[in-house]
């Protein structure tokens, strides 16, 4: 298959971070190739350096043999090459058909826009892809799996050869995964290059085709990814072989530690029942948009309510009362990092003991010692890779950005943790980590509910799960007879009608 | 972070940028006029500028919190309303004190439940509020003037302390700017303020009574407007529904000036203290050559610019010069503000 | 009557009725309408159309400055030295005139907006090069380019007798019946709108003012959208400049002081947020009318002016709290997390 | 109270007006200016605040107090907000007087009124009555509602529209333009619609009365609606010269700035008390009697006309 685009020794160098040092790759027409390494390897900045965001510090990119130069975003569209980003990169208070035309706007022989032909090809291209949304929606009224399809909309309608798509299904539900998978091999057969970075293998072994592993910004290796296992990933990432992805563990329930009694909030969520039980991992699953995490954020206090009642213990928590519930020893850990996870300006030992700045103060003056002290505890045990506990967040991969939300929330000491998608793009080996943790604490006792969208680790977590479909809770699970089918078949249902209107 | 950025980063920051500033001023005042360096004059000379300077403290607040008050102005022509009105009552001094913090902090109060309950952009509110209380001002006096405070009012805004010659005015400056000082930047308050300007939402979640601080604040502003109101109706005795005209815009450029993002999370007590002490003596010293009122208002507007290109400017040169020393032949200036 | 980008609702969801009503310039309309009406009740001169010209006249150039406002602050930014640039250029085309009455008003209305953009690009390129962020940069030149009024004009005014006729009649020569003022605010509104809505670069504004990031993702350059926006907002507050000397025939130094803070308030009333990214023209020149009408017709029914100030801070305030409501029944959908504190 | 200056000093009076940048400063400066070339040894500073606020004028009196001025003449924008800081220089040894718009009497030695407060409220009266026919309602358009000067005369045209020959005149309402061309000619065309009938007004105001000429020209009520007031020939000359206002009132500018520095200088050298009764000379002007309060008035206003307008417009 034609080589498209090459990279030979590239090199991007920030102000005391060197993201890339040396990569060279082949990335191939018709091909899946899939980009891993672990969290801040430097697989976005390549997307970014390749998609003429950043520019390069050193080395040369080639597209068809000849070697170009992205001056910008621009550049590198002409070239064919378009990105799916990890961050946000919608307009959500544009409709649809800005947001897939922004930067290549359609315009009439006066110089003055075409809509109408802007919007025949957005209802074009959204055929292709069977969607059937009105081009005049604003995105922001969209769900976070329409915003995807819509993002890959976009790249199609600058007809890219070269389409990189940065951990597209990281908030996706596996309906709408295995509709991405659909859509992957349909470009592959029309002869697309798909650069595909995921920290998910069975994911990597279902779509990809060839693969590139990098470490700490080097180049490590490539090649067929049926020529490897998983143990052989593993090792390239990280230098070293990883034992297991889900810790061994023997449960020992206790009594109540939470519960929750016939709690609604109108068209997200009725009538929830259930018991969290001290010692327990109780696995919430459902599709994306299911309602999980609005529950969650009800039973926390920071998200209102419009009936029944939730107890820790003998304390009743009262709805927009965080405060009540923290001090009721429950933490809660938030799908979105980096909206609702992070102060990103800050640093990470402010970020670690936000939430338990009264525990590191006295008469109201937080101590500095007891705070690094506490904060270097906690980034051992997740080993974060930073250069300094004072460094900004903003700094940080995303991946751990989301362990310094973990390091804060055990800084609280919490009896019962709700974890939201806690493994939500972090690399295999944090997430090994974070499961053999959240193993420990439940083995100590601690009440855990854990919401994620993975059906392998809810599975492999979870003593008991529990299954939500629009908003209500549908089926429960032992972990002996959780089986995936029966688990899956549950969230999805007879229908899979889209909540919402 | 290597030993060179550290130190490209303390000598580029803002604090730094304005000691050299008011060091500048200093000498150049110095040097036009030769009034300037009196110890009485430059005591003196913090009178005019003492109220604005304390409004600047709570501001600063409120700013870093990433929220605005554009009504102090308002609220400082109504405390100084009521507090004229209690006046012609009978009521007094404490009394009226008591009026005029009560005002503010009813008229904060308000800008608090406004910008919380209906969820508006505090700058919007703020703008209405700013003419509806100095609007209530002008529905109270119309065309009259609120004289004949008592002299022993004077002593507040017009005194010193003891039998010396340091203003009362500026002895309370510095003593809220300590207070506000060690509340910003060493308790679990101030840190918690930083949290929410960065991002109201992470704070929320990790469980800070968001809204509550922010009403307190707006409410803490108001009241210290309300304290502001009390040393200019001493400085002046006399109430006018238009005192303290366009004061607002002052404030903001004060707190801005000393180095507070207006969007929030970010700012020091000193840069602010420093911002304060410049302008109040960069005007004096001007007006002490009688430079226009006009070209002293270019000056420090230049100055509010200047002040905020110079630092980024040695900020990318500095960074450039590590990115050198490293052997790179090119840096992409769009990110390397990661830290700023 | 509008670009694609404004059908904000335009979506999935609600009843057509439900759409209509949840549309933000429908509410300021109907609350104009009742405005216009209660007003008319108590003094029905209010409602003939001479009268409703004449706010109309007095409206223009708010509108106008509301406009230059509204590309700034879609980029999330704010100009607050528009009234200052309005008072410069108007000094500076006045004292022209005063020493070369020959000179055309073609010219000087070129002029006049060449100025106003120089003053209006030197704030876009020091926000989008300098990085000063807009409130900060344009509170500096706010006083800045005050101060150079009275430099050009060492304090002193242009009158009447020291224009040439054709300046002084420059914003009132009636053509079809209206006065030219009205026809430039008119001409002025659809080239904005048009650039705003069917232009690449009007709509980048909106795409930067939204999300900055994703506008980089697809190569739409901040900077260049910034600058033109200032430049927009000066050149408009340059014109106005000309047509405000010319209307009251007298330049001054303290011409539209305190008028940058109205057009914000103007802008917000109309709908646009403060924070970037949304806000249409139609909006603005219901903020813009809708504030125009509240101070016409407070000295129209003889309300006491000492009542005036505090009337109009009160219905500014319910106009802005009753339009995030509208907005906000929108977006109950989304909840806390969005608007949360 | 501290010693005054030596003879040999040359005296250093500061000019202290409502704000920078205002024609009618402008040409009292002039004034002053003048009479600082006649007496020799006079160095005038003229000073103001950007905006006409009392604030910015006592930080401008603080820092002529610190360096050390022999005098200050003063134009208040409030008339009791000033005092404090006027005694302050009076404590220091500065000789402070007030002109155009007064100090409180704590607050200076003479007040050099432009003219007397009575004669003008009613001198205005007279001169709408005439253009009117004595018959019709008018309406008075002010400057700010708490300039004091303004509001002294509004009350003296109050007390003379109780004079029998106005008997058919009704005052209808007084507005307030704050010398803000905008907001004035806001103000008058309110005033064309709340009253149909309107026959004239009053505008004892420089910006206020150009202001409402321009309105009455563009509502195209000349003739309909007369208009007197107070106002620079400047300004007016071309709006008396194309009919909207058969005449305007006003002092002359550049005689009170010359005459307040005469004032100053003669307290200053000691050549007279600051009592009632006595007589100051003024150069060119004449003699100034200091009246009762201490106020010393320098003359009646003067009207221009068609006649006499363009003669003056070009000096102020
Ligand atoms: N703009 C920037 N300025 C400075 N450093 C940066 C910048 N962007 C990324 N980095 C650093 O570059 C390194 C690579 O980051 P990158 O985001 O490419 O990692 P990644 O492989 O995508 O990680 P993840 O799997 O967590 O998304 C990290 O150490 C990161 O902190
Ligand atoms: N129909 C919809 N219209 C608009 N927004 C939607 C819709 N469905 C879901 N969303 C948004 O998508 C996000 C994810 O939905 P939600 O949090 O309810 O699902 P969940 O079950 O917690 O799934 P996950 O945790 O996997 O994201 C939420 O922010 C929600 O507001
Ligand atoms: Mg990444
Ligand atoms: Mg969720």
């Amino acid at each position: 298959m034609a080589e498209v685009v090459r990279l030979e020794d590239v090199r991007k160098y920030f102000p005391g971070v060197k993201a890339l040092d040396g990569v060279t790759m082949s990335i191939r027409s018709g091909e899946v190739h899939a980009l891993i390494g672990e969290n801040g390897a430097g697989k976005s900045t390549l997307v970014k350096v390749l998609t003429g965001v950043h520019s390069l510090t050193s080395g040369t990119v080639y597209v068809d043999g000849a070697p170009v130069s992205f001056r910008s975003p621009h550049d590198s569209q002409a070239a064919g090459i378009a990105a799916i980003h990890q961050e946000a990169s919608m307009f959500p208070n544009l409709t649809i058909v800005e947001n897939i035309f922004m930067g290549h706007h359609l315009r009439k022989a006066s110089g003055l826009l075409d809509w109408a032909a802007m919007k025949t090809r957005t209802r074009e291209l959204c055929g292709r892809l069977s969607l059937k949304i009105s081009p005049d929606t604003l995105v922001r009224d969209l769900s976070v799996a329409q915003r995807h399809q819509i993002e890959i909309v976009k790249a199609l309608s600058i007809d890219a050869r070269v389409i990189i798509m940065d951990e597209p299904t990281a908030s996706l539900s596996l309906k709408e995964i295995k509709e991405l998978y659909e859509l992957v091999r349909k470009l592959r057969e029309a002869g697309t290059a798909i650069v595909f970075i995921s920290h998910k293998f069975e994911e990597i072994f279902e779509i990809a085709d060839t693969y590139t592993v990098l470490r700490d910004g080097k180049y490590v290796g490539d090649g067929r990814v049926g020529d490897v296992t998983t143990d052989d990933l593993v090792r390239m990432m990280a230098g070293a072989a990883l034992d297991r992805l889900f810790p061994e563990r023997t449960p020992t329930i206790g009594g109540i530690a939470l519960r929750v009694q016939s709690l609604r909030q109108a068209g997200v969520f009725e009538d929830i029942s259930f018991e969290l039980h001290k010692g327990e991992v109780l696995g919430f699953f459902g599709l994306v948009g299911a309602g999980r995490s609005e529950l969650m954020q009800s039973i926390f206090g920071v998200r209102g309510r419009d009936g029944g009642s939730v107890f820790a213990g003998a304390a009743e928590l009262k709805a927009l009362r965080p405060q009540q519930a923290m001090a009721e020893g429950i933490a809660f850990v938030p799908e979105d990092r980096q909206e609702q996870g992070v102060i990103l300006d800050m640093s990470i030992v402010e970020n670690t003991t936000l939430a338990s700045l009264k525990a590191v103060s006295r008469f109201g003056f937080p101590n500095r010692k007891t705070e690094l002290a506490t904060t270097e505890r906690l980034a051992k045990r997740f080993s974060l890779r930073a250069s300094s506990l004072r460094q900004v967040v903003a700094a940080l991969s995303g991946g751990n950005q989301q362990k310094v939300v973990l390091s804060k929330w055990l800084a609280t000491e919490p009896r019962i943790l709700i974890l939201d998608e806690p493994t939500r793009g972090i690399d295999v080996g944090t997430k090994a980590a974070v499961h053999s943790f959240i193993g420990e604490l439940a083995d100590q006792g601690y009440a855990i509910i854990l919401v994620s969208s993975e059906l392998h680790e809810v599975l492999g977590m979870s003593d008991r799960v529990l299954v939500m479909k629009e908003g209500r809770l549908v089926a429960e699970f032992d972990r002996d007879n959780a089986e995936a089918e029966q688990v899956l078949g549950a969230a999805i249902g007879a229908t899979t009608a889209q909540r919402g209107a | 972070m290597s030993v060179s950025q550290r130190l490209a980063k303390t000598f580029v920051r803002w604090e730094a940028v304005l000691v050299v500033l008011l060091v500048g001023v200093f000498i150049l005042n110095t040097s036009l006029s030769p009034f300037f360096l009196r110890r009485i004059n430059l005591l003196n000379a913090t009178y005019n500028f003492m109220e604005r300077a304390i409004m600047a403290l709570p501001m600063m607040l409120i700013i870093i919190v990433g929220e605005i008050d554009i009504s102090v102005a308002g609220t400082i022509a109504l405390s100084s309303t009521m507090m004229g009105l209690a006046m012609q009552a009978g009521a007094s001094i404490p009394v009226m004190v008591i009026v005029a913090l009560g005002t503010g902090l009813l008229a904060g109060m308000l800008n608090a439940v406004i910008v919380l309950k209906f969820r508006v952009p505090s700058i919007a509110v703020t703008i209405g509020t700013m003419s509806l209380y100095r609007g209530i001002a002008y529905v109270i006096l119309g065309n009259q003037a609120i004289t004949g405070y008592p002299r022993e009012l004077a002593t507040v805004g017009q005194g010193v302390v003891g039998n010396g010659m340091f203003p009362i005015p500026l002895a309370i400056f510095i003593a809220l700017a300590a207070v506000f000082g060690v509340v910003l930047h060493r308790s679990r308050l101030g840190r918690c303020f930083y949290a929410i300007g960065n991002n109201a939402t992470a704070a929320r979640f990790s469980g800070l009574p968001v809204d509550r601080y922010k009403a307190a604040l707006f409410s803490l502003n108001g009241l210290v407007a309300g304290f502001a109101a009390v040393l200019l109706t001493s400085r002046i005795l006399s109430t006018r529904p238009n005192i303290a005209t366009a004061w607002e815009l002052e404030v903001v450029t004060l707190v801005v000036l000393g180095g507070v993002a207006i969007t929030g999370g970010k700012g020091s007590i000193f840069g602010v203290i420093l911002s304060v002490f410049t302008i109040g003596y960069l005007r004096f010293g001007l007006s002490l050559i009688n430079v226009p009122s006009q070209v002293i208002g270019i000056i420090t507007g230049l100055l509010l610019v200047g002040a905020i290109i110079l630092p980024g400017l040695f900020e990318k040169l500095s960074n450039r010069m590590i990115i050198d020393r490293q052997l790179i032949p090119d840096i992409d200036s769009e990110t390397t503000t990661i830290d700023a | 009557m509008e670009g694609i980008s404004n059908m904000k609702h335009g979506g999935v969801r609600g009843t057509f009725l439900h759409r209509i009503l949840a549309r933000r310039e429908i509410t300021l309309l109907v609350i104009i309408v009742l405005l216009v009406a209660a007003v008319g009740i108590r003094a029905p001169r209010f409602l003939q159309p001479g009268r409703q010209l004449s706010i109309l006249n007095d409206t223009i150039i708010l509108l106008m400055l509301t406009l230059g406002q509204l590309a700034v602050i879609l980029t999330a930014g704010i100009d607050l030295s528009v009234a200052s640039n309005l008072a410069f250029t108007g000094m500076a085309v006045a004292m022209w005139n005063m020493m070369m009455p020959g000179v055309p008003m073609i010219v000087l209305v070129g002029a006049s907006i060449l100025i106003g953009a120089s003053l209006g690009a030197f704030n876009g390129v020091m926000v989008a090069v300098g990085k000063v962020p807009p409130i900060i940069m344009t509170l500096g030149t706010m006083s800045v380019y005050r101060g150079m009024v009275f430099l050009i004009s060492g304090g002193a005014w242009v009158s009447a007798h020291q224009m040439s006729p054709a300046f002084r009649g420059f914003a009132r020569f009636s053509f079809l019946g209206l006065p030219s003022l009205v026809w430039i605010g008119v001409l002025t509104t659809g080239l904005v709108y048009l650039f705003l809505n069917h232009t690449k670069g009007g709509r980048e504004l909106y795409a930067v003012g939204d999300n900055e990031t994703a506008a980089g993702f697809v190569g739409v350059s901040a900077n260049r959208a910034k600058i033109k926006a200032f430049v927009l907002s000066g050149a408009i507050a340059g014109l106005t400049g000309l047509l405000w000397v010319s209307r009251y025939a007298s330049a001054q130094n303290d011409t539209a002081i305190g008028f940058e803070l109205e057009t914000v308030a103007a802008a917000v009333i109309g709908g646009v947020s403060i924070m970037g990214g949304s806000g249409s023209v139609p909006g603005v020149v219901l903020g813009a009318v809708f504030l125009g009408i509240v101070k016409n017709a407070l000295t129209v029914i003889g309300v006491s002016p000492f009542w005036q100030m505090a009337i109009q801070g009160g219905v500014i305030l319910i106009a802005i709290v009753a339009n995030t409501l509208v907005d906000r029944r929108n977006q109950a959908k989304l909840s806390m997390n969005g608007v949360s504190a | 109270r501290a010693e005054g200056p030596a003879d040999d000093d040359t005296l250093r009076i500061g000019l202290l007006v409502k704000s920078l940048g205002n024609s009618f400063f402008e040409a009292a400066r002039d004034g002053a200016m003048e009479a600082a070339a006649e007496l020799g040894d006079v160095e005038v500073i003229y000073q103001g605040p950007s905006t006409p606020t009392a604030e910015g004028q006592i930080e401008i009196i603080d820092s002529l107090i610190a360096q050390g001025v022999h005098g200050i003449a003063i134009s208040s924008n409030d008339e009791n907000a000033l005092v404090p800081a006027a005694q302050r220089a009076q404590r220091a040894g500065i000789e402070v007087i007030s002109f155009d718009s007064a100090v409180a009497a704590d607050g200076r030695s003479i007040h050099l009124a432009p003219s007397d407060d009575e004669l003008i409220g009613r001198s205005q009266v007279q001169a709408i009555a005439e253009m009117i026919d004595y018959e019709g309602q008018i309406a008075i358009l002010s400057a700010s509602s708490t300039a004091t000067n303004q509001n002294a005369w509004i009350e003296w045209m109050r007390t003379a529209l109780e004079e029998p020959e106005y008997a058919n005149m009704e005052l209808v309402d007084v507005v307030y333009g704050d010398d803000l061309s905008d907001q004035s000619y806001r103000e008058a065309v309110g005033l064309f619609n709340s009253y149909p009938d309107l026959r004239g007004i009053i505008s004892p105001t420089t910006v206020g009365v150009a202001a409402t000429a321009r309105a009455i020209q563009d509502e195209g009520l000349v003739g309909q609606v007369e208009l007197t007031g107070l106002g620079l020939p400047s300004e007016m000359s071309q709006y008396v010269q194309d009919g909207v206002s058969q005449n305007v009132a006003l002092w002359n500018p550049i005689d009170l700035g010359y005459a307040a520095i005469y004032i100053t200088y003669h307290l200053l050298r000691g050549n007279v008390e600051a009592e009632a009764g006595a007589v100051i000379p003024a150069g060119r002007i004449g003699d100034i009697r200091v009246g009762e309060g201490l106020v010393a008035v320098l003359g009646e206003p003067f009207v221009f006309d068609a006649s006499n307008i363009a003669e003056f417009a070009d000096i102020y």
